[in-house]
C-alpha cells in the first residue's frame, strides 16, 4: 500500500490515505463484499434496464419518471419509520393500517367536521404517536413479543378505520392544500433554487467534518475525494432537476406540467432528519446499540425499554405521515387504505435497501433506495399489460432479481469473513 | 349491528316447528363496496326489526374461512334461515350444504352460489350493470364527440365473481364498438381486491402508457374516483368519461361536478327489503310468495326460486333520484362546494 | 487503609430458579486497595458481580455504598454510584466500532451532534496505554476483533470514567503477556488514586502480585476474606478448591451444604 | 431440599428426585418463568372463559366443540411446518399461497382432469416439496433473505392460483375422499378405539423411557410422575372423546352427527412425527443447533446450508396438507384459498405457542396450542353478533389478552435471570 | 520424535478486504508433539486456526496433511481428516443443553433414535475427568454456564473423538487452577497417544509446562519455530513482541512492513 503522511489518531499509529490508497481501498472492501447501498442502486439500474427496454418510450419519460415519486412516496414514509422498528430486532405489522387510521382521522377532520389542513395534520400525526406508543408500552414493559402486539393492532385498526369511516364508507378529500401534497409540483424556479441550496448544504457539511478532524490531527478523507462525493451528488441532482422541470404534460397546450414534484422535498427533508439523528445523535447510536446488542446496551446504562418504545412511536408517526400522502394521493380514504400490500412493501423496502430484520444494522436511506425498487418494479409492471395472474408472477420474479443482486454480492462478503 | 338475541325464542337444537326462527345473515367483506359494511345491515335490521324476526347479521370480513367458521356458529345456535352473499361459490357452496343437512332453509343474496342449490336467490342482475355502464360510456363518448377514441378498462378484483360478470356486460357493449374500428381497445387491467390504492398506480400507468385514452370503463365508483384523481392531475378529468357503480356519496360527486360519466344505482333498500321478506315468511314457517321469478344455475342448470331487481343508471341528470330514494341523504351529498352543483341538479 | 468500606455486601442469597447460586455472601470493598475474587470455575464469582451491578436482582440480603443501604435495579443505578464493571462475557456490540463501544452510554456531544473526533482522539490515546499495537483503525467493528483486542476494549471503556469502584471479571484471561502487565499496572494505578478496585482471576501470579486483600468463593459461599500478606499463595489455592485452609475458612461440617445439586431434567 | 438416593451420571454427582422434590422443582421453574406450554394453556383457559360466560349455550356445546377442530385444522398444519422455518430464524410469508396452490393443483387434478384422490393428492403434496426446495434453495445457496424471497413467492404464487383456476373461476371439488377429510366424523367404535390405543402408546413410550434411565442408573422422572402423566393424558382424551361421542346434530332426525372429526387423529398424527422427529432425531437436534447458533453448527460439523433448505421443504409440504385440508373444508379453491389471514394466523399460531422469531426455540406442539388459540378466538367472536368494525377490534384485543398470559410469567423469567 | 509433520501449512496468507493478517505463514505439526502457538494480541493465531479446520479460506498457500496437499473448505472436511478444533469464541449452542452441545454433529443413534442415555453417560465421564465439580445437572442449557464451565464443555467436546490432530486456542483462559492443570495434563496425554496437538496460550509457564515446540507470530507473520529446549522463557517474549530475539526470528529489515496500517474510515 503506498503510503504517505502519517498522523496519529490518539496514540494509535495510523495512516491518513492518499487519493490513490482510498479508492484501492474501497475497491478491495467491494470485492469483499462490503457494498453499501451499491447492491440496491446496482438492482435499480438493472430494472431500468428491464422496463427501459421492454418500454422505451414510456418508461423512461419524464411524465413516467415524475409519476415514480408520488407512486412510491406513502411506502417510503412508512419503510423509513420500519427501519428504527427493524433496527431493534423488532417488527410492526400495524404500520399498514396505521397510516389508513392516521389518514382516516385526517380525512374526517377535514371532510367531516370542516377543520383546516393546519389543524387536522398535526391531530393526524399525533394520534400516530399515540398509536406507536401503545404499540411500544406492550412490547417493552408488558413484554409481548412484537409480531403478536402488532398483528392485535393489524386487526384491531381495520375494524377502528371501519369504525371512523362509519362502516366502510369513502371519505373524499378536498382540501387543496392536502391534495397538493402528493399530486403538485414545486415551480421550476423553486426546484432549482432548492437543488442548489441542497447541494451546497452537502458541500459544506463535508468539509466541515474534514475540517474539524484535520484540525485534531485525525485520519480524514482525502480532499480529492471529498471533492468527487460532492460533485458527484451534485450531478445526480441536478440531472434529475433538469429532467423534472421538463414540460411533461399530456396535454402541454391546457395544461403546463413540469418542476419537481412536492413529495420529492418532503422524502428529502425526511431522510435528512433521520440520517442525521440515527448518524450523528446519541439517541441514534443507543438505538443501533440496543439493536445490535440489548444487554450490552442495557449494562452500558442505555435505558433499552424507553428507546424501544421510542422507535415505536417514530415508526407509528411516520406511518401517519404516509397515511396523510396516501390520502392526498387518492383524494379520499377508504376502508382499504393502507391494508394489501402497503405493509409487506415498507417492510420488503427496507430489506431491499440492506436492513437487517435481525436488528443492529440498517440506514434511512435503505428505506428510499428499497421503496424506490418497489416503486420501480410496480410502475414498471403498471406498462406491460399482463394479465393479473402473469402479472402477479412477474412482479415475484422482478423482485428476485433485484434482491439477489444484493445477495449474491454478500455472498462473497461471507466468503472472505466480512458479515 | 343487531340487537341481543337471546333466551326468549326457542333454541336451534329443537327448532322446526311452530316458534318463528332466528335469521343468520353472512355478508362477504368491508371493502370491495361500502354497502356490505353500510348500507345491507342497516336495511337488513331495519326490516327484520320492523317484522320482530331476531337477525343475527355478520361479515365476514373477505376471510373465507372466517366465512365458514361463522356459518358454523349460526348453525350451531340454530337459525332456521340462513341468507349468504357468498366470498365465491366453492365456500358458498359448502355452506349451504352444511345448512341443508341441518334442515335450515337457505336464500343467495346478491351473489349466486353457482351450483349451491340455493332455496332463493335475491339479486340484482349484474351482467346487467355491466351493460349499463358500457352504454353509459358509449353515451358519453358520443356526447364529446371523440373520433376513434380509445378506451381503457379498469377491473374489479380479478378473484370476485361479480368482477367477471360486470366485464361480460360492458365487454358485451364496447366489443361491437372495438370489432367495427368505431373504438380503440386500450388497456385493460384488473385490481386485486378492488383496492383504490392500487387502482391508482395502475391507471397511471395505463396513462402513461396511451395518452390517448378518452374514456375509462371504471367497474365501481371507487376505482372511477382512483382514476379521476390521476386525470385531474393530468388536468384531464372532465374530458375523460369514468364510469362507475354503487352511487357512492363520492361517485355522486363526481359526476355532479362532471368528472364522472355515470354510476349505476342499485337500490339496495329494495333488495334487502325483498330478501328479509323472504327470510320472514321462511323464518315464520310460511310459504314466501314474492320470489316470482326464476334463474337458471349455469352450473347445475336448476332453476332457482328468485326475485331480480334492475339496476339503474344515474348521470347529472338524475342524481337527484338517488336521494329522492332516500339511498343518500341531501346532508351527505351537498356539502361545502357541491351545494350549488345540487341545486343546479335539482335536488332539494 | 481505610477503615470503612466503599461498598459492602451482606448476607446475600440468589438463586435462578431451583438452583441457588449465592448463599449469604458478604464482601467489604475498600477505597485505595485492591481486592482479589478468587474461586473455583462456576463458585458464583460472575453471578456476585452481576448481583451488585444490577444485571441480577438479589433474592436476600443488602448492598451497602459509601455507608448507605442502596438498592442497585440496573446497571444505570450501579453507574451512578460510580460503580464500573468489566464483565466476563464482554458484552460489546458487535455493529458498532471501536470507538463508538468505548463511549457506549457516555457520548461525548458538541450541542445535539456527536463530538466524533473527540472521542475517536480520547479512544486512541487509551488504548495506546494499554499495549495495544496491532488494531488497524478505531473504526473497526469490533466483530473483527481478535479475543484479546476486544478484551481490551471492554477494560478501556470502564476505565474511561472517573467511577469510584471498579469491577475487572477476568479481565486478563485472553491477553499477551505485554498488555496484561499493562492491566495490571492500571488496577494498582487506580486503586493507588483512591477507588476501590475488585479484581477476578485465576492467576495467582496476578493476584499476589496487586492485590491488597483476597476473597475467597466457595461453592456460592464466601470462604474467607483475608490480607494477601497473611496468607501464602498455597493457602489461597486450598481455599479455593476445598474451601478451608488450615483454621481459615468454612467449617467442615453439615457435608450435605456442600454438594449442591439439584434434580437432573431430561426432557 | 429433601434428598434421597444419589446416582451418578457419568461421573457428576446428582440427585435421584422423589415425587415430592419433582414437584418442588417444577413448582420453582414455573414461578421462575419457563413454563413451557403453560402460559398457552392458561390462555385457552382464558378464553374459554370469556366466551363460556357470553354465549354459554352454543359456545360450550358439543357441535361447537367439534366445529373447532375442522376450524382450525388448516392454520395447525401450516403452523407445525412454518415452526421448522421459525426455528431457523428464517420466515416463509408464501406458507398461505402455497397452501392455496397446492389445494388448487389437487383441485384441479380431480375435478377438470378427473384424476382420482390416491393421485391427485400425492401430486399435490409433491408440488409441495417442489416449492420448499426452491424457496430453501434461494435462501440457503443463492443468499437472499427469506423476507425476500418468500415476499416475491407470495406475490407469484398468487398469479399462479390465477393461472391454474383459469383467471378468477372457482373450481369445486366433488371427490368423497377428500371432502371426508375435512367435514366428516370417525364412528364412535372407532373413536374409542383410536383414544385408547393413543392413550397406551403415551404410557408405553413413557415407560420405556425411564426404564432405559433407570438402568443407566441416570437421574430419571420419578415413577409417582410418571403415572401422574399418564393419567393426566388419559382423562383429557377420553373426556374430549366422550364430548364428541355425543349426538350433536341440529335436528338429529335428518341427520345423525357424532364422533371424533377425522382432522384429530390428522392432527394428531403429524404432531407426533414432527415432534418425534425434532426430539428424537439428529435431524431435529442439527435443526435447533443451527437456529440456535449456525456458526457452532457449522463449526461441529452440521451441513447447514441442507439443513435450511430441508426446513422450508417441511414447511411447504406442511402447507400443502393444510392447502389439501381447507380446500376439503371448503369443497372448493378459488383464487383467495391461502390468502387474507391465513398466514398471518398460522405465524401468530407458532408464536403464542411459544416458538421465537428469532430461531432455536420452539416446538410443534405450539403450533397446535397456539393454533387452537386462534381457533377459538375465531369461532367465539363468531357467536358474538358484532358489527364488522367491532369484531376486528375485540378480536385484536382478545388475541392480546391472550398473549399477554404468556409475556406477564415470561417477565418474571426475565427478573429472575433465565430466559 | 517424528520426521515428517502431520500437518503442515506453507506460505498461507490471509486478508480480510483490504487488511492482510496472515502473510506467507508456514507451520509443522508433528504428531506426538505439542506445538504451542504463541504471539501478541492480533498477530493472526486464531485466524490461522481457522483457515486450518475451513472457517475461513486462504488466499494463497497450501495446507498439508500427513504429506498429502489437501483442500479444506469447511469445518466438516477438517474433521473427516481428523482435525479437531477447540475455538478461542467458542461456538456452543446458547439454546442446547451441556450433553447436546458436547454430541453435536456425531450424536450417538440407536436405530435413528437419539441414544441420549449413553451420550449423557459419557459425557459425565469426560467432565469429571476435566475436574469439574460445580455443574448442577448435565441437562442444563449452556447459556446458563459459567465462562470456565463453557470452556470446560467446549474442551471436552473436541476430545471426546478420536482425531489425528486437536488444536486447543486458548483453552485455559477462563479456568480455574484445578482445571487448568487438568487441561494441561489431557494435552500432555493427547501427545503421547501420537496426536498432533496445537495449543495456543498466552501463559508462557504453561507453555514451557507442555509444549515441546513453540511456533511464534509476530503481527501475521512466522518469526520463529524452535524446540522448546532450545530457547528461554525470556527470549519467546522477545520473540512475541518484537519479532525477533537475537539471531532468531524476523529479519530488521524493512521496517514498513510491520507497521501494518490502513486508512482509518470514518464513516
Ligand atoms: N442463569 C443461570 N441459570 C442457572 N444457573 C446459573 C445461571 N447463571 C449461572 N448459573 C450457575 O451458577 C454458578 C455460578 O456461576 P458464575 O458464572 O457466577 O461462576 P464463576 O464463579 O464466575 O465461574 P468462572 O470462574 O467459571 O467464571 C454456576 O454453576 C452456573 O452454572
Ligand atoms: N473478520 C475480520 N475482519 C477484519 N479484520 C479481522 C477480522 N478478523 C480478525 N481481524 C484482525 O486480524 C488480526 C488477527 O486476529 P486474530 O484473532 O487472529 O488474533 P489472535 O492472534 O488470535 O489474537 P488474540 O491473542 O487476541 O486472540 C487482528 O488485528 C484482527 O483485528
Ligand atoms: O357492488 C359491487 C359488488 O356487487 C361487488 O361484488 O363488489 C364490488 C361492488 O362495487
Ligand atoms: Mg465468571
Ligand atoms: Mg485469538
Amino acid at each position: 500500500m503506498s503510503t504517505t503522511t502519517t498522523t496519529t489518531a490518539g496514540g494509535i499509529q495510523v495512516v491518513q490515505p492518499t487519493v490513490g490508497s482510498h479508492l484501492t481501498g474501497y475497491w478491495q472492501r467491494v470485492r469483499g463484499g462490503d457494498i453499501g447501498s451499491l447492491a440496491a442502486i446496482l438492482g435499480l439500474v438493472v430494472l431500468f434496464l428491464i422496463f427501459g427496454f421492454a418500454r422505451p418510450e414510456t418508461f423512461l419519460s419524464a411524465l413516467n419518471f415524475s409519476n415514480l415519486f408520488s407512486q412510491g412516496a406513502s411506502v417510503i414514509f412508512i419503510a423509513m419509520g420500519l427501519v428504527f422498528v427493524l433496527l431493534l430486532g423488532e417488527i410492526d405489522l400495524s404500520a399498514g393500517y396505521t397510516s389508513g387510521v392516521c389518514g382516516a382521522v385526517m380525512a374526517v377532520l377535514l371532510s367531516n367536521h370542516g377543520w383546516s389542513w393546519y389543524t387536522a395534520i398535526p391531530v393526524a400525526l399525533v394520534a400516530g404517536l399515540v398509536i406507536g406508543f401503545m404499540i411500544g408500552f406492550l412490547v417493552s414493559k408488558v413484554g409481548i413479543p412484537s409480531f403478536v402486539v402488532t398483528l392485535a393492532a393489524f386487526l384491531a385498526f381495520q375494524g377502528v378505520l371501519l369504525v371512523l369511516l362509519g362502516g366502510g364508507t369513502n371519505i373524499s378529500i378536498r382540501d387543496p392544500f392536502v391534495l397538493a401534497l402528493a399530486n403538485k409540483n414545486m415551480s421550476v424556479a423553486m426546484s432549482w433554487i432548492l437543488a442548489v441550496v441542497a447541494v451546497a448544504g452537502y458541500a459544506a457539511t463535508q468539509l466541515i467534518k474534514v475540517r474539524g478532524r484535520v484540525s485534531r490531527g485525525l485520519v480524514h478523507d482525502p480532499m480529492g475525494i471529498v471533492l468527487l462525493r460532492v460533485v458527484g451528488v451534485a450531478i445526480l441532482v441536478f440531472a434529475g432537476v433538469a429532467i423534472l422541470t421538463q414540460e411533461r404534460a399530456i396535454n402541454p397546450a391546457i395544461n403546463s406540467l413540469k418542476g419537481v414534484p412536492i413529495v420529492v422535498p418532503l422524502i428529502a427533508v425526511a431522510a435528512i432528519i433521520w440520517t442525521f439523528v440515527l448518524s450523528r445523535t446519541t439517541y441514534g447510536r443507543h438505538v443501533y446499540a440496543v439493536g445490535g446488542n440489548t444487554e450490552a446496551a442495557r449494562r452500558a446504562g442505555i435505558p433499552t425499554d424507553r428507546i424501544r418504545i421510542s422507535v415505536f412511536v417514530i415508526c407509528s408517526f411516520m406511518a401517519a405521515i404516509g397515511g396523510i400522502i396516501a390520502a392526498s394521493r387518492a383524494s379520499s380514504v377508504d376502508p382499504r387504505s393502507g391494508g394489501s400490500n402497503v405493509l409487506l412493501y415498507a417492510v420488503a423496502a427496507a430489506v431491499i435497501g440492506g436492513t437487517s430484520l435481525f436488528g443492529g444494522k440498517g440506514r434511512v436511506i435503505d428505506a428510499v433506495l428499497g421503496g424506490a425498487v418497489i416503486a420501480v418494479i410496480d410502475n414498471g409492471m403498471g406498462l406491460m399489460n399482463f394479465t393479473s395472474g402473469t402479472k402477479f408472477i412477474f412482479t415475484g420474479l422482478v423482485l428476485l432479481a433485484a434482491a439477489s443482486v444484493d445477495a449474491l454480492s454478500r455472498r462473497r462478503a461471507a466468503a472472505t469473513g466480512n458479515r | 349491528a343487531c340487537g341481543n338475541d337471546d333466551k326468549d325464542s326457542g333454541t336451534g337444537s329443537n327448532g322446526g316447528t311452530s316458534s318463528v326462527g332466528k335469521v343468520g345473515v353472512i355478508l362477504p367483506d368491508t371493502a370491495s363496496s361500502q354497502r356490505w359494511g353500510t348500507d345491507d345491515p342497516k336495511y337488513l335490521k331495519a326490516a327484520f326489526d320492523a317484522a320482530g324476526v331476531q337477525a343475527d347479521i355478520q361479515n365476514a370480513q373477505g376471510d373465507k374461512a372466517a366465512f365458514q367458521t361463522i356459518a358454523d356458529g349460526m348453525i350451531s345456535s340454530g337459525v332456521k334461515v340462513l341468507m349468504i352473499v357468498n366470498l365465491d361459490s366453492g365456500t358458498g357452496k359448502a355452506v349451504l350444504d352444511k345448512a341443508k343437512a341441518a334442515g335450515i332453509a337457505t336464500i343467495d343474496y346478491d351473489r349466486l352460489t353457482l351450483n349451491g342449490g340455493a332455496d332463493y336467490y335475491v339479486s340484482f342482475d349484474n351482467v346487467k350493470v355491466g351493460e349499463l355502464q358500457g352504454k353509459g360510456l358509449i353515451d358519453c363518448l358520443t356526447a364529446k364527440k371523440y373520433t376513434k377514441p380509445v378506451v381503457a378498462e379498469l377491473n374489479g378484483s380479478p378473484t370476485d365473481n361479480n368482477a367477471t360478470l360486470f366485464k361480460q356486460g360492458y365487454d358485451s357493449q364496447l366489443k361491437p364498438k372495438y370489432d367495427s374500428g368505431e373504438y380503440v381497445k386500450g388497456p385493460d387491467q384488473s385490481v386485486p381486491d378492488w383496492d383504490n390504492a392500487q387502482a391508482g398506480t395502475i391507471f397511471e400507468q395505463m396513462l402513461t402508457q396511451n395518452k390517448n385514452i378518452k374514456g375509462v370503463l371504471a367497474a365501481n365508483d371507487g376505482l372511477g374516483n382512483a382514476a379521476i384523481q390521476v386525470l385531474k392531475k393530468n388536468k384531464l378529468n372532465g374530458q375523460v368519461p369514468v364510469t362507475g357503480q354503487d352511487a357512492t356519496v363520492q361517485g355522486l360527486q363526481n359526476i355532479l361536478v362532471g368528472d364522472q360519466c355515470m354510476t349505476v344505482y342499485k337500490a339496495i333498500k329494495q333488495e334487502a327489503d325483498a330478501a328479509a321478506a323472504l327470510a320472514i315468511s321462511l323464518a315464520k314457517g310460511e310459504a314466501p310468495t314474492t320470489a316470482t321469478g326464476s334463474v337458471t344455475d349455469p352450473e347445475s342448470k336448476k332453476e332457482v326460486k328468485s326475485v331480480l331487481l334492475t339496476p339503474k343508471s344515474i348521470t347529472k341528470e338524475n342524481v337527484k333520484d338517488v336521494v329522492a330514494d332516500g339511498f343518500v341523504t341531501k346532508e351527505q351529498l351537498c356539502t361545502g362546494e357541491y351545494a350549488k352543483l345540487c341545486t343546479e341538479a335539482g335536488i332539494s | 487503609m481505610a477503615a470503612t468500606p466503599l461498598l459492602e455486601l451482606r448476607g446475600v442469597d440468589k438463586s435462578f430458579g431451583p438452583v441457588q447460586v449465592l448463599h449469604d455472601v458478604a464482601l467489604n470493598v475498600y477505597p485505595g486497595e485492591v481486592t482479589a475474587l478468587v474461586g473455583d470455575n462456576g463458585a458464583g464469582k460472575s453471578t456476585m458481580v452481576k448481583c451488585i451491578s444490577g444485571i441480577y436482582s438479589i433474592d436476600a440480603g443488602s448492598v451497602i455504598f459509601d455507608g448507605k443501604e442502596v438498592a442497585i435495579h440496573s446497571p444505570r443505578d450501579a453507574s451512578a454510584l460510580g460503580i464500573e464493571v468489566v464483565y466476563q462475557d464482554l458484552a460489546l456490540c458487535d455493529n458498532l466500532d471501536i470507538v463508538q463501544n468505548m463511549f457506549l452510554g457516555r457520548e461525548k456531544k458538541r450541542g445535539v451532534v456527536l463530538d466524533e473526533p473527540t472521542m475517536e482522539q480520547m479512544a486512541g490515546e487509551t488504548l495506546k496505554s494499554l499495549s495495544v499495537r496491532t488494531v488497524k483503525s478505531l473504526r473497526q467493528h469490533v466483530s473483527s476483533l481478535s479475543g484479546g483486542q476486544r478484551q481490551t476494549v471492554a477494560i478501556a471503556k470502564a476505565v474511561l470514567w472517573n467511577s469510584r469502584v471498579v469491577i475487572l471479571d477476568e479481565p486478563t484471561a485472553a491477553l499477551g503477556v505485554a498488555q496484561t502487565a499493562q492491566v495490571l499496572e492500571l488496577v494498582r494505578r487506580l486503586a493507588d488514586n483512591g477507588l476501590g478496585v475488585v479484581l477476578i482471576s485465576h492467576n495467582m501470579n496476578d493476584v499476589f502480585a496487586v492485590a491488597d486483600r483476597i476473597a475467597a468463593l466457595y461453592l456460592g459461599r464466601m470462604a474467607a476474606q483475608v490480607k494477601t500478606t497473611d496468607v501464602t499463595h498455597s493457602q489461597v489455592v486450598e481455599l479455593i478448591t476445598a474451601g478451608r485452609s488450615g483454621n481459615i475458612g468454612l467449617p467442615p461440617e453439615k457435608p450435605s451444604d456442600f454438594v449442591d445439586i439439584t434434580p437432573g431434567d431430561d426432557r
